[in-house]
């Protein structure tokens, strides 16, 4: 189990901010594809990846970073902060 | 250090006295303070600012300890704001104490850079005529090679 | 613009919120603040600094209109104090507002680098042991070149 | 006559902060000749020009300005403001 945030539009075409899922993928990117497998609203916010940002326990990393032990992995639009 | 993600108004005025008095050692004080701003049609009704809680005081302290210890900082302030914001609100300011003006001035630009593009704050901007994300600029990812 | 040559000090934080009040158009203000710093055997007493009364104002005023040309400033406001100040004192400020941080950031940079070097200001420090006028920096003449 | 200004350590070694000079000079050179051969207090402050800087009519000039019809002439070492 791990938890799974959602930021911005990506909160916004997903629909719920936070959800904890049940999977066996050792990537975010295999993580992408199982949910991206799940449902059409997935594969629609997952559709280009390059658009996006992932965080895995906080810290912003790349989509082919391991997830393994992790407790939470957040996807999100590039940061718009300052 | 002082870090503070908040919903609430800040006081530039006491926030920048208060700084630069804990500092009289340090010679140079320099801050930045960004504000909502209309656009030129002048159609803005608010800005609404997301944020990872959890991980943005996380980041904002990491990219200010970075600060401090690059330029040698006598310290480095980052207050930012998220939730509903009108038109002229104060969004966040930084501020950089140090011995030297170019070492104060340098690592507030080090600050902004990275917070405009590293720290988990996204911007939606509701218009006259609808909702829109803010998208992040092209010139803001460039501007981070400076300091590579 | 505002430029003020004065022996009274100045409140940083009213300065500073009178400044980014008057300019919720811009979207960004920075500000630097110089102090009085002791040396680091801790002996400076004070620390007196004489002007050129006339020709003072009208330098500040000559530059601080040129960065707002240069940097399309919305605004941009220089203090400078005379006289007698100890160590902690603020001496001077500045700040400017534009609708981009970098020119907010180098139009500031420009402001305080020709202060340093171009405006009629001395200091003199009076030490435990004497008193001795402030040479100037080789550093800051060097630093206008970056403006030509 | 010109009014003829001193600042900082200038203004300490010449002993007075500003005064009237009668004076046929037509350049700030010219006229720095004039003051340092009238007396030692003179020729000391004036000793090393590459040392100080002048102001013709409060505005940075160089030695080899003229300072025909002139109001006011400054002399100081280099600027320390900021």
């Amino acid at each position: 189990m791990v938890d799974v945030l959602y930021f911005a539009w990506v909160r916004e075409r997903i629909g719920v901010p936070k959800e904890s899922v049940e999977t066996s993928a050792s990537t975010v990117a295999d993580l992408v594809t199982e949910l991206s497998a799940r449902e059409e609203r997935y594969a629609a916010a997952f559709a280009d990846i390059s658009a996006l940002r992932v965080a895995v326990d906080q810290e912003l990393t790349e989509f082919d970073a391991s997830i393994k032990g992790a407790r939470e992995v957040a996807f999100f639009p590039p940061m718009t902060g300052g | 250090m002082k870090i503070s993600v908040q919903s609430e108004a800040f006081d530039l005025g006491a926030e920048s006295t208060a700084f630069a008095q804990g500092h009289q050692d340090q010679g140079a004080i320099v801050t930045f303070t960004g504000i909502v701003r209309d656009n030129p049609e002048g159609t803005l009704q608010k800005m609404t600012i997301e944020h990872y809680p959890g991980m943005t005081e996380k980041a904002l302290s990491e990219i200010a300890a970075q600060a401090v210890e690059r330029w040698s900082l006598g310290d480095a302030l980052v207050i930012h704001r998220y939730g509903d914001l009108a038109p002229g609100e104060m969004i966040m300011m930084v501020a950089t104490a140090s011995r030297h003006r170019k070492n104060a001035f340098e690592a507030a630009e080090y600050l902004m850079d990275y917070l405009k593009s590293r720290a988990p704050f996204w911007k939606k901007e509701f218009l006259k005529d609808g909702a829109e994300w803010v998208d992040a600029k092209q010139e803001d990812e460039d501007s981070l090679t400076r300091w590579e």
